[in-house]
């Protein structure tokens, strides 16, 4: 199983790890602000990510950390 | 007298150009200026103009060398380390005599420095940061109505004495907004440009535009010619504003943005039942030494503010020459001098003079 | 009548944009007015403020010191301006975003959870709106018509069919 | 578990600037990652231009140069012929390179000069609120160029690679893009082929990177990635313009 | 007796400070020449560089303009957009075109400006006392390169219009060559057509003209022509490398 | 010291850098300096250095800045237009705290100009051409021997106080030749450089060579600083010469060649009976105040010569400040003043003073 | 006959009209020298000129006019 | 000792080199000498000269307005500079080259044919040696050692096997 770990006070909802998770888990947390006044991004079924890494690529801000 | 209108300092700038006939705008992007070319983008094709984005400072300052070559009214705009880098198109424009008009909205420096408001490039201004002996009129408006006001002034200078104009003001000048009013119909002479490389027709004799002359004793007759020329505009040219100077105890002295927190001063100084006065000069060059002569039976110290290290300061220690003390208070980075601080320098200046 | 206002948080925010409405409202209104923004380098994220004086008598610096009014949408923005607030003066405060709480006693505090209001009516820009309509209620700076009007002027044409949206959040923060 | 992804050493722990979704953040730490996998972080010495990515000094862990808009490629020369044995790299965006510096990148260029330059296309300056670069495709729609690009007044954007493979200076010169993972992973080759061969001194690298940026060109981050498929590369062709180990 | 040859009406007549021999004299006939052929000289602004012929403003009977080192190009487009049905012409050197003015060069092309440029290549930069240009040969001595040029330490010279070729604002670009008779007619059928088609508009045309400087090569002057035609023709290639008229 | 040589002032500051170590000289060819390039480019494979033609002045500042923040010993030159490219660079190296020496040997402007020499670059030199608050030393020898003397100490003062040293010379120093005697070894003293970009080696945190400060409090400290440090070199580094200055009627100011025909002035008029003094400013920034001091009981009246419309004038009255009468005479455009002129005023000064 | 007139005190003796001529007629004249120092180029047998104008078209200094 | 001497002619004349000599052979004998060259911004043909100045004190400034002697090459020099001799100083001038004939009386002037000369030689370079010869013959500015040490240590190597020549010319010049 993969873990992938978010540093969600860097996050700025860019929305494009969302957008090229290949397993569609990644979404933005509408619940809650991080200081910067974003929704940061977070994944809802971890046991469907199959640690690809494709979100940390992408991710402009090294938001994210992908284990397998 | 038009409508009021909320605009941007450097807006304003742009849309007084037009309304002085200027339809050739060549600049570079550069913060806290670049509404001017923002604006001068949307406008110029409207009424026929030329607006350019050059490839750079140096460019831009070349392309409106051409252009007024051309016999155009041309402007370039930009702020501190792209002034810099106009520098010997400047001395190039003042050698050629081409009328031009160039925009400084100065940020702190040195190097890339900040983005906020400064008044650093005095001296570059008024000196001549560029090589060999000129001098550029030089206008620091203080208000959006007055960055209207004397970028008109400014081409119709340029064109009086065939030379570059510069418009010194700073980031808080060029991003503020205030009403302005224009007029309905600008004051504008500009004089007939025989000497303009415009094609000869086969009419008449070729002009050249040209800055170099190898014989020494040829550059020397045309400097001499130059300095008795700035010698005129000295006497004729010198622009300033006199502020409850009557009775002062202090002159504060201060141009551009600084000259409104002077104005706060004076207020604050009131309540405590200090009388302040304000010797604005609005042009820098000429050096307003006839505003000194006006205040001078009166005053009893002069206090010089400015967002620099002291640049102004010399201009007046030069004029005052001993006659009265001048103290300085200024602010650099990008900070803006306080109220309460330029009270504590009045309060310690009035307690020297008191014993 | 003399309001010094600053509105501060992140760029994005609106903050500039806001500033501008009340500057034109108060012109509108017939007073002197000023506007300054901060201007960093950042397109977004950045820290920003814009200065607000509204005034009857002309406006000497348009930079200021103090403020009679304090409109803050993060949480650098309290710490740095909380001290600019005169006696007496209020600061309006995004609740969803600012978790630092003001702590002067001298001045009102009001707090609107604007961004979130904003998010869930999926229109982010409203957020300033709901923290004007607050300021406006208090010191009665600018007249809403005027602010009205400000919008109408301000805002391109294809943004006018937002006005009387805006203006009905308008009077939710002023009803906060 | 084994690490897949994390931030490279090379790069700093601290909070980019950069707006949402701007690949700045990308390109950033593909060069880090780079300079991780080589093992030269503590021998190269990066140039920061003047653009949004001027204070990336902050944010690379090993020596930083700030050079003034457009110099970066003099500024590294001063720096690598100073120290011939480091590796020196500058970091430019198209204002920067391919208008007020277009003199220095075409002398670097020419000379040979061993450095890389990792060149961020983004068919806009940003940093001074979206007006026009010489890369600025016809049409689109700047600060200023409100009415849009055109030929006929702004003349046709510079394509740089192109421009550049003509001189004999160049030892490798790439045009990739950031705008999906496959492109980013191609980015990533490219940057690491092309500080390999600066340690080999075979000359003049240049990578030059499809970038994105949403805030001036008014579009989501996502939309912004589908711009640079479907507008951007029709017009800057990918691919290896100059590669010395195929030409030798 | 008909006149088979003699000094053109829009050169002056006075007399030329240039060396013994230089190739400059036979540019500036040339010039004036397709000045009164096509009957433009009424219409036409010059551009003067600097370089050795700094003053040539003095010499053609036009307006002429003098400009800042390398900055022609701009000074051009500041006329041309002043005037934009006048001809304009800048004549720049070596040094001032491909060192200092490369920005202004390529932007200019880029931009496809509407003007005519005269590049007198001679390889040095002749009126500074024979410093190396950037279109110096490899293993030329001049005084800035003793040992030689060598493509190590200088790169290898720049083919300015091979460069150029690869924007889409030129119009016309041809190389040429002063070196005898046939060449120097040659020369003038391109300079002819690129006035002809700046007056109808079609964009930059640039003729790069391969010229001498006897005193700098230490050659006297048919050594020199010699010189043009056995070492610097190898090198820069004479020809056409864009021809909108081609193309179309 | 070593044996004499007959050798050409540029050629002698070439000369006097590689002495101090300078192994990095980065530059763009212009008259009258172009033999310092070509001496460096004979010299610099010889030692091992690297002698780079840029593309043109901008790019040879910004090499210098590179060379600078990797730690090296660097130079550049050039003349009047070029260095008024050089400006940004210039302001940038400051901003950085970045050490380098500047070499102008200035010509006749403004513009193109003329080639000959000249001395109207001195505003841009001292008050600064580029942009914001800064200072360069200026160093302005006065013979071949003392460009030899001055380059070698040029080095020393910008690695000592981290900042840009500018050598202001004109195009007769330049291309004149006079017997120099080097000496057997020079007086270097260079700092380690702690601060230098050569790579963290993954031993120490990363260095960062950088002007920009965008928080105005940061940038005002850094300003704060330097005005703090100019103070110190105010004080500490005024250099100067006095020459019969002891019971002189009037005291001449001049520097650099000009000084040299004020020395045949003062055979002139000693010859009629008159006494003159020379007090020669060597550097002109940190103006010599000092040497004001020392004369100012006995001066009765200053005459300042320049081959400019008045530049180090302002300095001199700012130094004066009204306490003695202030002349001036000054020549341009390449021309050279000449004894009898100069008499001519020191004639009329005289009579003045003699009512 | 083609006539070959030279504007001697503009010559500056560069010889490249000497090597364009096919008729090898053009000579620097030894026996004088210009104000400015130079021996002017000169034809020394008129006659034999076939007016191509190739000294004219190689001359930089525009010393020549050339007339058949 | 104090010789002030102007040296005058078209570039490419050897007025520079010629100069650099007299100023070299100077410091050999123990003077202090400066030597000055004009600039001009082209290469050849335009006009130039260099001061010279050797004496037994230091050189104040080597730009000179008079001189003590003259050697010229071109009409416009001789236009320029006759004025500049003093009374009682000696102007040398190339008779083939100059038309306009000196016309002041309380100096002496030598015409020599010199680039006639040197150009019969097949070595134009010669020409202004000839000049100097006179100028040293009469002056006594520099002795005839040092003139030729100058020689060698100022030409470059290859051209070491051109001094007994030049000492030759230099002879005839002296003779004249
Ligand atoms: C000499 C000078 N001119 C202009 C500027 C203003 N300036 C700062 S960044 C920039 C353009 C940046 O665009 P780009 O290089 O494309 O970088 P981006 O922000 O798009 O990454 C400009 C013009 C400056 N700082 N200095
Ligand atoms: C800003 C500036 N830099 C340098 C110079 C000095 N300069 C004058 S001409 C020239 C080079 C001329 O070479 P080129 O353009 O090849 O013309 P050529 O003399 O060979 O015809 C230089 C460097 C100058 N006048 N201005
Ligand atoms: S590692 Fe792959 S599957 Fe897992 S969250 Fe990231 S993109 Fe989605
Ligand atoms: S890509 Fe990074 S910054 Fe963007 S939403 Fe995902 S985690 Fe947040
Ligand atoms: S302005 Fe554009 S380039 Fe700059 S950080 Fe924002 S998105 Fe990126
Ligand atoms: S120096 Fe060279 S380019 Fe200049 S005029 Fe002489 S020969 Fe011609
Ligand atoms: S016209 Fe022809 S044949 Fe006659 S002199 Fe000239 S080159 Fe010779
Ligand atoms: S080509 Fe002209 S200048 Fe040269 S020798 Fe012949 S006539 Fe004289
Ligand atoms: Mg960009
Ligand atoms: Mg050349």
């Amino acid at each position: 199983m993969a873990k992938v770990t978010f540093f969600r006070e860097r996050c700025k909802n860019c929305g494009l790890c969302i957008s090229v998770c290949p397993k569609k888990i990644i979404l933005a947390d509408r619940e809650s602000l991080n200081a910067k006044g974003y929704h940061p991004a977070h994944v809802l079924q971890m046991e469907k990510c199959i640690g690809c890494g494709f979100c940390a690529t992408i991710c402009p801000d090294c938001v994210i950390t992908v284990e397998k | 007298m038009g409508e009021k209108l909320l605009m941007k300092g450097n807006e304003v700038i742009a849309e007084a150009a037009l309304r002085a006939g200027c339809r050739h705008y060549f600049g570079y992007p550069i913060t806290p200026q670049t509404e001017i070319a923002h604006y001068m983008a949307r406008r110029m094709p409207q009424v026929g103009g030329v607006f350019m984005q050059a490839e750079s400072e140096v460019a831009a300052i070349n392309m409106v060398y051409g252009a007024a070559a051309a016999g155009k009214r041309v402007m370039t705009s930009s702020s501190s380390p792209g002034i810099s880098l106009k520098q010997e198109g400047i001395s190039y424009a003042v050698g050629a005599r081409l009328p031009a008009v160039v925009v400084n909205i100065m940020r702190a420096g040195p190097g890339l420095g900040g983005i906020q408001p400064a008044q650093g490039d005095y001296f570059q201004a008024v000196k001549g940061g560029g090589h060999g002996d000129y001098k550029l009129i030089t206008l620091a408006p203080s208000s959006v109505q007055e960055l209207y006001e004397m970028t008109v002034e400014a081409f119709n200078l340029a064109d009086k004495y065939r030379g570059v104009v510069m418009i010194l003001g700073d980031g808080m000048l060029g991003q503020m907004m205030e009403v302005v009013q224009f007029r309905d119909e600008e004051p504008i002479s500009e004089p007939a440009k025989p000497w303009a490389a415009t094609g000869t027709g086969m009419k008449r004799e070729h002009n050249t535009i040209t800055s170099i002359h190898l014989d020494p004793s040829v550059l020397e007759h045309w400097n001499d010619e130059r300095q008795n020329q700035y010698r005129v505009i000295e006497e004729m040219e010198q622009r300033f504003e006199l502020y409850n100077t009557d009775g002062a105890d202090v002159i504060l002295v201060a141009y551009g943005s600084v000259a409104r927190i002077a104005r706060n001063v004076i207020k604050a100084a009131e309540r405590e039942g200090i009388r302040l006065g304000l010797l604005r000069p609005i042009t820098l060059w000429p050096f307003p030494t006839h505003a000194f002569e006006h205040v001078m039976p009166q005053a009893k110290a002069f206090l010089v503010l400015e967002m620099s290290a002291g640049q102004m300061l010399e201009d007046v220690r030069l004029t005052v020459e001993g006659r009265r003390p001048v103290f300085f208070h200024g602010r650099m980075g990008g900070m803006i001098p306080t109220v309460k601080d330029i009270m504590r320098e009045v309060h310690e200046i009035i307690g020297t003079r008191e014993e | 009548m003399h309001h010094e206002i600053i509105i501060a948080g992140f760029g994005g925010q609106g903050i500039l944009s806001a500033g501008r409405l009340l500057a034109y409202a108060g012109m509108v209104d017939g007073r002197e007015v000023s506007w300054l923004p901060s201007y960093g380098p950042e397109m977004r994220g950045g820290t920003a403020n814009s200065m607000i004086v509204i005034s009857d008598e002309p406006v000497a610096s348009p930079f200021i010191y103090s403020c009679t009014s304090l409109v803050v949408m993060n949480n650098p923005s309290m710490a740095k301006y909380e001290s600019y607030v005169e006696p007496g003066g209020i600061i309006v405060y995004d609740s969803s975003l600012i978790t630092v709480l003001p702590t002067r006693t001298d001045v009102t505090a009001f707090g609107i959870p604007a961004t979130m209001m904003a998010s869930e009516m999926d229109e982010l820009t409203y957020s300033n709106v709901f923290l004007l309509g607050k300021i406006i209620e208090r010191t009665g700076c600018v007249s809403l018509d005027s602010f009205e009007k400000a919008l109408y002027d301000v805002l391109p044409k294809r943004k006018h069919h937002m006005v009387p949206e805006e203006m009905r959040v308008l009077a939710r923060g002023m009803a906060y | 578990m084994a690490v897949v992804a994390q931030r490279p050493h090379a790069l700093r722990d601290i909070p980019l600037h950069y707006c949402p979704g701007c690949t700045h953040g990308i390109s950033h730490r593909l060069v880090a990652e780079v300079l991780d996998e080589l093992g030269i972080e503590g021998e190269t010495i990066g140039i920061s231009p003047v653009g949004c990515s001027y204070n990336n000094y902050d944010y690379f862990n090993c020596d930083m140069v700030q050079a003034a808009h457009g110099r970066a490629p003099a500024v590294a020369t001063g720096v690598k012929r100073s120290l011939p044995d480091s590796v020196v790299f500058t970091y430019q965006g198209d204002g920067d390179l391919a208008a007020i510096g277009t003199a220095e990148i075409v002398h670097a260029a020419a000379r040979g000069e061993n450095i890389t330059v990792v060149f961020i296309n983004n068919t806009i300056y940003g940093m001074t609120s979206g007006q026009m670069a010489p890369t600025t495709l016809i049409s689109q729609v700047t600060t200023t160029s409100p009415y849009g690009r055109n030929a006929k007044d702004h003349g046709n954007p510079i394509r740089i690679c192109e421009m550049l493979a003509t001189l004999q200076g160049p030892a490798y010169i790439e045009r990739v893009s950031l705008h999906d993972i496959k492109h980013i992973r191609q980015a990533k080759k490219a940057l690491t082929k092309a500080f390999r061969l600066q340690r080999e001194k075979r000359g003049f690298t240049l990578v030059e990177m499809l970038s994105t940026c949403p805030t001036n060109w008014g579009l989501d981050p996502v939309e912004s990635m589908n711009r640079v498929k479907n507008e951007v590369i029709p017009y800057y062709p990918l691919g290896v313009f100059v590669d010395c180990e195929k030409e030798g």
